[in-house]
């Protein structure tokens, strides 16, 4: 089995489960290995979990209008735990009130992060997205 | 940690009781005795349970608003307001999300800066920090009976302050309180956490003050089936009722199909009864709470009054003793007071206008009440077993198991891996019953309902339908339609 | 003066086209040729009629709002405004009160005057007087089908204007814009009016262009059995259907009983369709349209919008292909354009959020329309019988012997001897059936029904309940219950 | 028989009817003879009313807010026709918005009016009323 391990979860102090089960299973129905951290989850969390299961890519979810802050650093911290190469992937509403989503883009890119997904996508997106990045 | 279903023992309690009220500063001005005669005190027309009792025995639906704001004289006024220009018939007072976390520092900080700034800067009222004195001034306040709510795994502190401070109810469980609210907080701790608050409340009734209990509904509020919801009120009722708590309110969060949130609230008062007399709880007195729809709601104040209505309606025809109104604010966050009991007053119209009109025993709905209560009876026979006849046991080892399993709840003790979807009229049903103990009928009939879905739909049962459905409601239907 | 329900011949009719033309200047401006080219180049999308068909084939309800104001650029940008920021799916031009009279003069000072001051001082669209042209800069300024709404007994020239002018759907007839309109008009007189409108509708179609044609259902708007409001609908479905009209809408208005609500447009729906059929119309297209409650509103907006999602509720959950929406203004009198687009938002949440779910096969549903259905052959059979087999006569001779017999009508054509009251869950019965050709069966049905309330209310049937039940919505309630 | 004569309908160019058949069937009701007039009735077509059927009062209603300037003048013109002594009563929404109801009252009683009810007076008393004003 050549089957692709993807991280998620919701970062920071966020509680919003439900687009993050609805994300988790459909991954999994899109026949991914998925590693669900859930809510509120840290950085550290998904670089250990990253760690450990070998994962090819890391997904990470923000609903509650802090994900830019809460993101800031991840991938520096990935490429000090050896993680350099992995994929990063954002979406969610990832900024506080309406602002123009090209921007938010941006920034995440000059962040390091790979995607950025504004709110209301579908999770098929991410899905085609991440098949591509990991040519499959 | 080991829990069973057993009355505490009053030493156990008292051991435990001296910690709690260390928790906080305020805890020492809690004195049992002193309680009990200042809640005597409050008259009949203030008191939660009675003015339940009332409007069951009337057949009418009662209205309360969720509200809190950080200083007190605020949420005197806003609590007042509600009651005055929101025709609330029972009052909340909605505790900020620090004291749900025990972080009392951080209220403190709350109130500071709340003081400060001359807005609310905490999203509740901190009943830990403020202590006895200060809710008693604003429960003797109000003209009406309140009741505390909140969403704390750990609400021991919060229990003996707010009982002691004049609330004549309170919400929440150690199962609803905890696997729709936290990440990490293990089943075996918060149920022994509501232990104590359900002992504390046995002990006043045992005092001769009764204090209505009210397990949170709706869960996690998105496409949850009623038949688990139900079992998790039953189960939380036979927890509180061994503890010795007498008067109850077991509660659903509105679906959205008229049929099956009428079926719900039937087969909830029904099997709660059954549960309670089988368990030799004869005299624990059930009334019912319909939450208005708890999903994601419209930006716009008139769809969101078209939404607040159509659940004030639904309560209506299915006689709920009570419902928990919405405001036209919700999408929004904080509503103003005026929105608030803009919502109150939408709902008391509907409340009024249809309380002559009964649709519990519309064949429909007494087919759709049956199916609930044959899947309830499955869940909760099956706790029953795990548990060898304890409920608290049963529920750790059936949260474990997967045979009690909430849809898209956060907590690391659920399994997650039931999936619910609508039918082609919008009932919850099971695409994925995981590992809920049903009958082959019964997953039968969940399977021939989604299947009669997609074929109107002319595509295959799938996940996508899910996905459609939690995205349905924000373009203004239940069910998700595939383009 | 005689009339019979036979086509007016073509001689006939256009004699009368001639001086109908010439009661104001603007009747000049009407080529019926040209006006047929003209109705001809609307595009489908804004034709009424094909939009009702396509809601009912999809068996979702349109909303359509009330709205009408002096001056013709207000008054597009009043349309504009409900079909863009109220996402209304149909869309009315109401007619103002001199117009209804045929008082132009008075009409034109009122255009006059709003001119000068820049606000409305009429309370409608004045058709008539701006004639041809202006009203088809109305009408093709919007997206959305237009339909004229009115009252008006003699509204010949207003059809002429009305139907030239590029309005799609008009609403009326002999007796529904007569009996609870008007106190001196004969019915023969009206009867005969509504002949020609509908003659002329038989003559666009005739030419290739189908005209929806609605006949008045709320009647007096006040505690309406629903027999007595269908029988009429379908009367003037045949009268209509007689000169040649191939759509009609018929429609009902909310009496609060969801059951009752239901069975009406259920049975609305079915006899009509067997009424036309029966004599050779079979090829007459039938919608429904639902009234959102017609009574006396809250003058709080937030119960007002309740009541209007209600309303809206119940035309969805019995499958009206449209419901006439109210607005949260409606105690206050002419609302603003936001609050008119605010009642149609909360109504189109809940057509929306509704849609699935279907009422009409609901065995209650089912006996209550059974129950009217019974009522309406009683009486139409009766009309029947005394204009031997002639609709117009027997129509004319059933109000003159009290066998159709309008509730609360102003005409002294109307025997008035009929007295409704609401039974113990709302549902509207008689109290005094008068001369109504009820069965004795019926008769006691209805007698049991107050008999039912009365020893709920522990007093005896009588007048007082009417008294209550008309008072009872000013204090929220439907039943008038004794204090 | 004793039976008691009242005239009763809607003023000026008020079509409310509701209120009119509800006043008009209790009034037949209590035992009274009616001669209700409906609705949009004129000063002149109350008092040839009266005058036809020997009636012993006249109960004026009037829901649109313009009863004030619509009962002006209604005792003189009574007076006039040979019905000086006959009891005029009022009742309704008979002034436009909110207004103190013993001023309004004591303007119709200044005008010749012998009771005046405020809006959403029970029908039961204009009945006692009568009953005490014609002595039954």
């Amino acid at each position: 089995m050549n089957e692709k391990t993807i991280v998620t979860g919701v970062i920071g102090a966020d509680v919003h489960a439900v687009g993050n089960k609805i994300l988790a299973f459909a991954l999994e129905q899109a026949g991914f290995k998925v590693v669900n951290l859930g809510v509120m989850v840290a950085q550290e969390e998904y670089i250990e979990a990253a760690l450990e299961t070998n994962a090819d890519a890391i997904l990470v979810s923000s609903l509650y209008g802090h994900g830019e802050i809460d993101c800031q650093g991840l991938r520096e911290k990935c490429d000090e735990a050896g993680l350099k190469e992995i994929p990063l992937l954002a979406g969610g509403n990832l900024v506080v009130g309406k602002q123009n989503f090209e921007e938010v883009e941006k920034r995440f890119l000059a962040m390091g992060f790979t995607r950025v997904y504004p709110p209301g996508t579908a999770v098929e997106k991410s899905i085609a997205d991440l098949k591509e990045i990991l040519n499959i | 940690m080991e829990i069973s279903n057993k009355k505490l023992s009053t030493d156990a309690f008292f051991a435990e009781r001296k910690e709690v009220l260390g928790h906080w500063h305020t805890g020492k001005g809690v004195d049992f005795d002193e309680a009990v005669a200042y809640q005597r005190s409050i008259p009949r027309e203030k008191r939660f349970g009675l003015k339940l009792a009332q409007a069951a025995e009337q057949n009418v639906t009662l209205i309360q608003p969720r509200a809190g704001v950080a200083l007190y004289e605020e949420h005197i006024e806003l609590l007042r307001f509600l009651e005055s220009e929101g025709e609330a018939d029972l009052l909340p007072t909605t505790v900020d999300s620090y004291t749900r976390l025990n972080r009392y520092n951080e209220a403190e900080t709350g109130i500071e800066k709340s003081k400060e700034t001359g807005r609310s800067m905490l999203n509740g009222f901190p009943i830990v920090n403020y202590g006895v004195d200060i809710c008693r001034k604003v429960t003797s306040s109000l003209q009406n009976p309140v009741q505390v709510r909140h969403g704390t795994p750990d609400a021991r502190l919060l229990t003996e302050i707010s009982i002691a401070g004049g609330f004549t109810s309170y919400e929440g469980g150690g199962i609803s309180y905890n696997i729709p609210y936290s990440k990490n907080h293990s089943l075996e701790k918060t149920i022994a956490h509501w232990q104590y608050t359900d002992r504390l409340v046995g002990l006043y009734e045992e005092a001769g003050v009764s204090i209505n209990r009210e397990p949170f509904g709706p869960l996690t509020g998105t496409l949850i089936s009623p038949c688990i919801s139900n079992s998790v009120a039953i189960i939380e009722s036979l927890l509180a009722a061994t503890q010795g708590v007498k008067d109850i309110t077991v509660g659903y969060g509105q679906c959205g199909n008229l049929i099956q949130d009428v079926a719900a609230i039937r087969s909830l008062n029904i099997l709660t009864r059954e549960y309670l007399d089988k368990f030799g709880f004869n005299d624990v007195r059930v009334t019912t709470v319909f939450h208005q729809w708890m999903g994601g709601f419209p930006q716009d104040e008139a769809k969101a009054f078209g939404v607040i209505s159509w659940g004030a309606a639904a309560a209506v025809l299915a006689k709920a003793t009570k419902v928990i109104v919405k405001t036209p604010h919700e999408a929004m966050g904080v509503p103003t007071k005026e929105a608030n009991a803009a919502g109150l007053r939408a709902s008391k119209q509907l409340v009024s206008m249809l309380k002559d009109q009964d649709f519990r025993s519309i064949p429909a709905v007494v087919a759709e009440s049956e199916i609930i209560m044959k899947e309830m009876r499955c869940i909760l026979e099956k706790v029953e077993e795990l548990g060898k006849g304890d409920f608290a046991v049963g529920t750790v080892a059936a949260f474990e198991a997967g045979v009690l399993d909430v849809p898209f709840a956060p907590s690391r003790y659920n399994a997650g891996k039931v999936m619910p979807a609508r039918d082609n009229v919008g009932a919850v049903r099971f695409l994925e019953t995981g590992n809920m103990p049903f009958t082959q009928d019964l997953i039968d009939f969940h399977r021939q309902k989604l299947e009669e879905r997609a074929r109107y739909e002319k595509r295959a049962v799938s996940f996508q339908m899910v996905i459609d459905d939690v995205y349905a409601i924000g373009k203004g239907f239940l069910v998700g339609r595939p383009k």
